[in-house]
């Protein structure tokens, strides 16, 4: 039988979200080393589908006061260590006619209470600022919520994780354990393309899957109690307002209206699921955000939306896992002793928010175990840019290419106006670390095709583009604008009428109209070209020079 | 009055006038206006002139400059034609002036040789007197009235010098009616006269003289009774006719002083015992030599500078002329300005001075900035926002030529602008799309950040870029390019060396985006043709070139708040 | 002061899509005084390529070689499918006067035979269509025989790739080389637009220098591949140019909208209703559309016009398109037809509208979402009646059918055009012949 | 007919010849012309403040009103701003009662009555083109001429209403009454350039001449305007220069020469 071929390491963490970069980073900058193994790519669960919203806490004051306390206090220490992913907005709390008035009540002293500052704001003064509140606003208060790039967030994290050393997989999902006794000796993962599986060893392994963390226990023998809550948002194609506006009563349905750069993002909704495949919005949740969120922006009725998403949010403590070692309400840390192991632990749940103290909580955890006493320092160390990883800030782009741009530097996408420069620093960097980028890829880390064209014309413009750099070879162009806009479709089909849909049809006018992407094999047929065995991609002569 | 001290004060003004005049006129050579004159030397300028006026003189030209002499220069045949009423004020003060300094101010010289036995206080030199007097104040109230019925709205120039000078002139004439109306009815003046001709100033002696004097030319004496007996007033009828009479009429024909007497006759004890014909003659001849001394440094030089300029015109062999003549007929200019406002009431952009409460729009106003462009004065600072006003009027200005054409001075005020606004330019005040396009977008963008953080910008979006303002005017857009696939500016990048910065589709982008700031300096903006290609191709009807119009406006107001002085151009 | 009268049409034709320009056309042929509103948005989007219909049933996929055996087919699958109810000698007329008119107004096509073509696209997929310019027949040939063949881009046109092409077709035709080169004049300059390289065309110098550029790399280059630039106005001029230049066939392959050959059909077309006295109305809408009862004739209302506008037209041709065109529009709940609310036939809700799969093989069921017409192309009521005996509907906001999935955009326009005419004709007692 | 005559500001100064044979041609065509005391058109406030364009412009639309007439402008320039500023003051009910304002504070009211006409519009819809050439007596048969529409006149089209934007044919049609050949010229709906030349001369001057290259090639002896803006930058453009140039005519001065009206009275 053959042997698969190994890697040693200190930590393997499993998953690739905000806790799971966070927690790369923290380790690396202990000068521990690890890997880190995503089955899909950076952020791509819960930690890159949501509002992107830095909580003040004040959401949480009256529920969970612990949580609210977390957030206040993390907030502060991210404004601080990673201030360029953040833009402090600030935010309102606002009520309309019919809100409970009992929790407008008591909603200051509440805040108070977990020392979050709420100020009241006169609801003339507060409309005069944000003219898009309704005006059947009945009360108003301002807290110190902000926005804040989650993707920004973990590149940068994991580029200064790999930069000490730790190892990125992406695209390698978790198939074994290989345990022996209370310890687990190797995990097993399938790389890219599914070939032959690895095996990893590594001291301790961290499972840090998100919503997926129930599975990966599931695979290490020590299931855990989680329920799946599928959260649904949308996004606007103009920005609304300046402030993050938030209704001011218990946490329920589209709730929140988070100014995202140059959009708007509104939601969420909350449904139980059991199963995390194939999780996509629907048109009766947008239907559902629309209403209600109209009632406290009313231009949200009849606002023009580009897309939807829908993540799942892992909730910890199903009724028979009273957890006694959760760390808090608002995450949960598992070690895994009372299940025979000594080198596994879990994290989950929680919220973007809190993400850097999950890390820090399971890497104190995880340094226990290996005998190392170096200190968390993530809270005092800022959080270093990366040129590779700020265009995903909207409306960033734009001001970069006007700074910078030459002769040479076109636009690749119009609608959020992303230069080729951009796309070739991403491209060229996921490059150097030994990466086949493909142009999903490209659209998680820039704005591409994440405009009002949703890729109609952008996808096109990249890949003609990446050809050009000798970077695509034979029809992969085709495959990778297929699976492209399959991602996108998944996200704009809950939100097609009005104009998003007049910008659909457009999308399919000339994707099936004129291209025939969907006959792109039978057109080949009709014309008699039947596949030929695949030659080689050759070398290009043409155009040596990089275009 | 001793000869002395009036001759002094007499050469002392002349003296004055001379070199204000030399002044004044050498500045038509100084002054640099319009790039194209930087160049022009003095000397050549002096000499382009008097080779113009000898080529004139000695061809038949002299003719047409004779003509218009007396049509334009003396009786103001362009202005008869624009402006009757003024025109009539004009020529009251203009004849009125000029016969009182022959007959009354000059009559030693002139007066007492051409009219045989001229004495002042004989018909009918009295009435005359009057009446000049009379013609003068006519005109100057004519003046007055119209020019305060054209306002119109229209902000008028006022210098304090010029009023000054008008107060000057008013005093020469009051004082002057004054003086001889206290003469009239002044006792002392008649015991002096008395004295000096018939040997005695006893009262009793004289007393039938004064009594037909009290009667007939109204000396107000205050001690004479109330009855004045008839054979007394027929003895003084006797004695005056052969001590007297040869040298006084009867003063009622003046028809202004006298009355002024009668009035005065109540005061006269009074007035006489603080030798008020003493000291209003002072007055009255201080007050002429003063404005004489004055006359050049002030608007009323025009009465010199505006002759001039209709006669060069006449001179002129053609309409266009050389650089060195215009460089010295636009310094010319700024002197021959009568301040009539004829050009502000015909300017076709006068509405537009109006609605944006900038005067800087009109001639009148242009003229003077020119002129203080010219000097400097403008650009020193604390008069940034007049610089900045006067330039921005100056390039609203269409050259439509229409203040030239009715110029009573026969100004070419068209060529004045025109070199005025090479002159904005280069000193850093150019039109708006070449300061604006000094700075590249985004640096724009960024010093508006500054701004607004500071304090907020004046221009509602209502007002000033409803359409750019409002999501609904761009939510339609697919991206489809066509705009810019029209755009015959973008085209033209192809042939110039750098293309525009943006393309209309962008500039929409931006806007969606809402990065309107990053838009408003943009090449793409200011560089639009304004050919509406876009607007007509768009299949989803967004009004790309007339937001196009919006930015520019926006631009001008919100970038102009930013702007400093002298952008880089 | 002129308070003049509305004026008065035999036929308003409201949109001016391709089926609009069609049915304006058809009018003016027929000799019918015409009115047409509305810009020219859909054909700007357009590829010059006329389609008739290449693909049937839409859900197995199949590609037909002859247009009318298609047409033939779908008779059979779905005779409700607007194609369907035209008479084939009908639809043969109708593209044979449309491009007979192109022609004349400076855009020619290659002629019309029984069967489709295939075309390369601009992402190197291939497309299957009717009408050809002859800017682009060389490419039929090519793709057919498939010879040493050599695709230029220009660096800057960034939605074109030749690379992409060859790369795309590389191991089918392996003859099939490709070189990018800079375009005169634009060595400085980022992007360049199509339509700028197209103007740029038509000046012989830049024409020249291009061409020359273009030699060198022929080698053994049967026929030469471009975007599609040649030439705006003069099109014909600057492709006769290019083969002459260079000894061998040219051919365009169309660019992503808005592209040249969009533009082109869009002047050929604008400019043969202008020649035919059609009065157009552009950037404007009908805000409202009255017809008089006792079926005297219909008044519209033009809005985006100073002050607004009023017409009378005996007939009304409804050819506003679907969502794009403004003909149709979509809330949350349901598609409404835009002008005068018609029922539109739909599917219930809009979780139903369109398929999880983009690319679904069976298409999104709105697209067959739409106007249901009598025989007469007449739109129908709640009740099933004709609205208005003389308001006929025409073109792609016809229900019944998928043309992007079919491929039978412009055959849809052209065909049923051509049929409401005849009606409309008939109704107005002018020659139906045409 | 009877109309306001609204020259603007570059025909009097600029362009004498164009009144001239304005009046002279509408004269013996039977078109009365009145002249008011009209202003600027507003068009250069349009960079610089929306109502003080609307406002300038109004004020002439109200002059009109006054007097009762219509508009008559034979400066594409002028007509397209005026009808702009009807577009935005009947759309914009904020700016229409602040021009009302304003035009009263002069003691003048514009109803939204007076219409404005460009010169070619009337003469091809209110004259109409069978009269021209029944009146055409001296036709100029054979002579190619390349008609400049002129952008403000022809878009956008919805707000000017003058012809199809896209394939406009009255410049033509009134170019034929004259006995003249009309040739097609690709950029025969290009901008002059002139709107540019203050902000960008170079640019101005790459489209002026791109226009007259493309005129010659398409074998035009006449460049045939009606506009003082392009007719001027076309002019301007071609003294001095080493480029062929061509010939150009005011329409109004083609139209008198085929009318049999003397040349000198056309300020040819």
């Amino acid at each position: 039988m053959k042997f698969p071929i190994s890697i040693q390491t200190q930590v393997l963490i499993i998953g690739g979200g905000v806790t799971g970069t966070a927690l790369a980073r923290d380790l690396a900058l202990r000068g521990i080393d690890c890997v880190l193994v995503e089955k899909e790519d950076i952020n791509a669960g819960a930690s890159g589908r949501n509002h992107g919203l830095l909580h003040s806490g004040a959401r949480y004051v009256a529920g969970d006061r612990a949580a609210a306390m977390e957030c206040r206090s993390e907030g502060e220490i991210l404004k601080r260590v990673a201030a360029q992913t953040i833009q402090d907005t600030g935010g309102y709390f606002v009520a309309v006619q019919g809100d409970d008035e009992r929790y407008i009540a008591d909603f200051a002293s509440h805040c108070s209470r977990s020392g979050i500052t709420a100020r009241a704001v006169d609801i003339g003064a507060a409309r005069a600022l944000e003219p898009a509140l309704s005006e059947r606003a009945i009360a108003v208060f301002e807290v110190a919520d902000a926005s804040i790039d989650p993707f920004r967030l973990s590149l940068e994290s994991m580029a200064q994780a790999r930069s000490l050393g730790a190892r990125l997989m992406r695209r390698t999902g978790v198939v074994g354990f290989e345990r022996e006794g209370r310890l687990i000796r190797a995990v097993r993962v399938r790389p890219p393309g599914g070939g032959d599986e690895l095996r990893i060893e590594a001291a301790q392994v961290v499972n840090a899957a998100g919503a997926w963390a129930r599975e990966v226990a599931q695979l290490a023998g020590t299931p855990i109690a989680m329920t799946y809550s599928k959260g649904t948002l949308l996004v606007t194609h103009t920005r609304l307002a300046s402030r993050v506006v938030n209704r001011l009563r218990l946490p329920g349905n589209a709730d929140i209206m988070m100014p995202g750069g140059t959009v708007s993002i509104v939601g969420t909704t909350s449904t139980r699921v059991d199963a995390l495949d194939d999780v996509h919005p629907t048109a009766a949740e947008a239907d559902l955000i629309v209403e209600e969120a109209a009632r406290m922006l009313p231009a949200l009725a009849t606002m023009r939306y580009i897309r939807a998403y829908a993540g799942v949010r892992p909730l910890v403590g199903a009724p028979d896992a009273a957890d006694g070692r959760a760390v808090s309400r608002g995450f949960a840390l598992f070690d895994h002793e009372d299940q025979g192991l000594d080198n596994l632990a879990t994290i989950t749940g929680g919220k973007l928010t809190t993400c850097r103290l999950m890390a820090e909580r399971v890497a104190d955890l995880v340094c226990r175990r290996l005998g190392v006493s170096r200190p968390c320092i993530t809270a005092t160390t800022p959080l270093p840019v990366a040129p590779e990883c700020g265009w995903t800030e909207p409306g960033r782009s734009p001001r970069e290419w006007m700074r910078s741009h030459g002769p040479h530097d076109a636009l690749l996408c119009e609608c959020e106006m992303v230069p080729r420069s951009a796309v070739d620093t991403i491209y060229n960097a996921l490059r150097a670390a030994g990466d086949t980028p493909t142009l999903t890829d490209l659209g998680l880390r820039s704005r591409v095709g994440k405009g009002a064209c949703q890729g109609t014309f952008c996808a096109p413009r990249t890949v003609a583009h990446l050809y050009q750099r000798g970077d695509f070879q034979a029809r992969r162009g085709l495959a990778e604008i297929v699976d492209f806009f399959g991602e996108r479709w998944r996200g704009q089909r809950p939100v097609l009428w009005g104009e998003q849909l007049a910008q659909a049809e457009l999308m399919e006018a000339l994707h099936c109209g004129l291209f025939g992407e969907e006959l792109r094999d039978e057109e080949l047929q009709h014309a008699g070209m039947p596949d030929a065995p695949r030659a080689a991609p050759e070398p290009d002569p043409a155009d040596g020079k990089p275009s | 009055m001793s000869p002395a001290f009036f001759q002094s004060t007499l050469y002392a003004s002349l003296a004055l006038c001379a070199l204000g005049l030399l002044w004044r006129v050498s500045a038509w050579f100084r002054v640099h206006i319009g790039p194209d004159a930087r160049d022009v030397t003095f000397s050549r300028r002096v000499a382009a002139v008097f080779g113009g006026a000898a080529s004139a003189l000695f061809s038949l030209r002299v003719l047409r400059v004779l003509g218009t002499f007396v049509l334009d220069a003396l009786f103001l045949r362009r202005l008869f034609a624009n402006a009757k009423l003024r025109w009539l004020g004009h020529l009251l003060i203009v004849a009125g002036f000029t016969l009182l300094l022959l007959m009354h101010a000059l009559a030693a010289v002139v007066s007492a040789k051409l009219l045989p036995g001229y004495q002042p206080t004989l018909y009918p030199y009295l009435l005359l007197r009057n009446l000049f007097g009379a013609m003068v104040l006519a005109g100057v109230a004519l003046l007055l009235f119209g020019r305060w019925r054209q306002r119109r709205g229209l902000p008028q120039v006022r210098r304090p010098m010029d009023a000054a000078f008008v107060t000057l002139l008013a005093t020469v004439l009051v004082a002057g009616f004054l003086l001889e109306g206290h003469k009239i009815a002044s006792p002392r003046a008649f015991y002096r006269m008395a004295e000096q001709f018939s040997g005695t100033s006893d009262p009793a002696e004289l007393k039938p003289l004064r009594a037909f004097w009290a009667r007939e030319f109204g000396v107000a004496f205050g001690d004479l009774g109330e009855s004045i007996d008839s054979n007394a007033v027929e003895e003084g009828r006797a004695r005056h006719a052969d001590a007297c009479a040869s040298c006084h009429s009867k003063p009622a024909s003046a028809f202004i002083s006298y009355p002024l007497s009668r009035a005065l006759a109540q005061v006269t004890g009074i007035l006489d015992s603080g030798r008020a014909d003493i000291w209003l003659l002072y007055l009255h001849v201080l007050a002429c030599f003063l404005g004489l001394g004055l006359l050049p440094f002030t608007r009323f030089f025009h009465a010199v500078a505006a002759p001039v300029s209709l006669l060069a015109n006449a001179a002129a062999r053609n309409r266009t002329q050389s650089v060195t003549v215009r460089a010295s007929r636009r310094a010319l200019a700024l002197d021959a300005c009568v301040r009539c406002g004829i050009c502000d009431q015909q300017c076709s952009v006068a509405p537009l001075a109006r609605y944006l409460g900038n005067p800087g729009l009109l001639p009148s106003h242009k003229l003077i900035a020119t002129g203080e462009l010219a000097s400097g004065r403008i650009l020193q600072s604390g008069h940034e926002n007049d610089a900045l006003r006067a330039a921005d009027g100056a390039f609203l200005c269409t050259d439509c030529g229409r203040c030239t054409n009715y110029c009573p001075a026969g100004l070419d005020l068209e060529d004045l602008w025109i070199a005025a606004r090479g002159d904005f330019a280069a000193e850093g005040l150019p039109a708006p799309a070449q300061w604006v396009q000094a700075r590249p977008a985004l640096a724009w963008a960024e010093s508006m950040e500054v701004a607004l953080a500071q304090h907020g910008f004046s221009d509602p979006d209502a007002l000033f870029a409803p359409l750019s303002a409002d999501r609904r005017s761009f939510s339609r857009c697919v991206q489809c390019q066509t705009c810019t696939n029209v755009c015959p500016v973008v085209a033209q990048g192809m042939d110039t060396e750098h293309g525009v910065d943006l393309t209309p589709q962008k500039v929409m982008n931006l806007l969606r985006l809402g990065l309107r700031d990053l838009t408003l300096g943009s090449r793409m903006v200011w560089d639009c043709a304004t050919c509406y290609q876009c607007q007509e191709h768009c299949p989803e009807g967004v009004r790309v070139a007339d937001i196009m119009y919006e930015l520019r406006a926006l631009a001008v107001h919100r970038l102009g708040s930013v702007r400093g002085l002298r952008e880089p151009s | 002061m002129t308070d003049e009268p509305p004026d008065r049409f035999d036929v308003a034709v409201i949109g001016a899509g391709m089926a609009g320009m069609a049915a304006a056309l058809f009018a003016a042929e027929r000799g019918l005084s015409c009115i047409q509103v509305g810009n020219g948005g859909g054909i700007l989007f357009a590829s010059g390529l006329l389609d008739l219909l290449g693909v049937q049933p839409t859900a197995e996929r199949r590609l037909w070689r002859s247009p009318y055996e298609a047409l033939a087919a779908l008779a059979l699958d779905e005779p409700g499918h607007p194609l369907a109810r035209v008479e084939v000698p009908s639809i043969r007329a109708a593209f044979e006067t449309m491009v007979t008119c192109l022609g004349a107004a400076g855009l020619r096509y290659a002629p019309l035979g029984d069967s489709n073509r295939s075309v390369l696209t601009a992402i190197g997929t291939i497309k299957t269509t009717y009408g050809v310019p002859l800017s682009m027949v060389a490419g039929v040939e090519a793709l057919n025989v498939r010879p040493p063949c050599l695709l230029v881009d220009f660096r800057g046109l960034r939605e074109f790739s030749a690379r992409q092409i060859a790369a795309t077709l590389g191991d089918r035709w392996p003859g099939l080389r490709h070189r990018r080169i800079e375009f005169p004049g634009c060595e400085a300059l980022p992007e360049l637009y199509a339509a700028h390289l197209a103007r740029a065309l038509e000046i012989g110098e830049t024409r020249a220098r291009t061409i020359e550029r273009l030699k060198p790399l022929l080698e053994d280059a049967h026929a030469v591949g471009l975007p599609a630039v040649l030439g705006l106005a003069r099109v014909g001029e600057v492709h006769a140019a290019f083969e002459a230049g260079l000894g061998v066939p040219v051919f365009e392959i169309p660019t992503m909208p808005t592209s040249v050959p969009g533009l082109r059909l869009l002047a050929a077309l604008e400019s043969a209703v202008s020649a035919r006295g059609v009065i157009r109305r552009h950037q404007a809408t009908v805000r409202a559309l009255a017809f008089d009862r006792d079926e005297g004739a219909a008044t519209l209302d033009l809005e985006g016009v100073p002050g607004g506008e009023r017409v009378v037209a005996r007939a009304v041709v409804l050819a506003t398109g679907r969502f794009t065109g403004r003909g149709l529009t979509a809330d949350r709940g349901q598609v409404r037809e835009s002008l005068l609310g018609l029922p539109v036939r739909q599917p219930v809700s809009r979780e139903s509208w369109h398929q999880s799969d983009f690319l679904a093989s069976s298409g999104h069921a709105i697209n067959r979402a739409g106007l249901e017409t009598d025989g007469a192309w007449r739109p129908l009521d709640a009740s099933g009646k004709p609205v208005w005996p003389r308001l006929f509907a025409v073109g792609s906001i016809l229900a019944h059918q998928d043309w992007m999935r079919s491929k039978c955009g412009s055959g849809l326009a052209i065909a049923t055009a051509w049929a409401a005419l005849d009606q409309v004709a008939r109704q107005l007692g002018g020659n139906g012949a045409g | 007919m009877k109309y306001a005559l609204f020259l603007g500001c570059k025909i009097p100064s600029k362009l004498p010849a164009y009144e001239a044979s304005t009046r002279v041609v509408l004269g013996h065509l039977g078109v009365t012309l009145v002249d008011l005391d009209f202003n600027c058109c507003g068009y250069p406030a349009r960079n610089v403040s929306r109502d003080a364009f609307a406002v300038t412009a109004a004020r002439n639309l109200a002059l009109a009103e006054r007097a009762g007439l219509d508009v008559l402008t034979p400066c594409a320039c002028c007509f397209g701003t005026l009808r702009h500023a009807i577009r935005f003051i009947s759309e914009d009910a904020e700016l229409r009662s602040r021009v009302t304002q304003a035009l009263a504070a002069e003691g003048l009211a514009w109803s939204g009555h007076a219409g404005v006409e460009h010169l070619l519009t009337v003469l091809a819809r209110k004259v109409s083109v069978d009269a021209l050439a029944a009146a055409v007596r001296t036709p100029s048969t054979g002579l190619r001429v390349a008609a400049q529409y002129g952008c403000h006149a022809l878009r956008p089209s919805n707000v000017t209403r003058f012809d199809n934007p896209m394939a406009p044919t009255i410049f033509e049609t009134l170019i034929r009454a004259t006995g003249a050949t009309p040739v097609d010229w690709p950029r025969r709906l290009d901008c002059c350039g002139d709107p540019l030349h203050e902000a960008n001369a170079q640019l101005s001057g790459h489209m002026t001449r791109a226009k007259i290259a493309d005129a010659l090639k398409s074998g035009a002896e006449v460049l045939c305007t009606a506009c003082p803006h392009c007719h001027l930058r076309f002019d301007a453009a071609q003294t001095g220069s080493s480029d062929p140039t061509i010939r150009t005519l005011l329409y109004t001065q083609l139209l008198g020469l085929a009318l049999g009206l003397p040349a000198k009275s056309l300020g040819l």
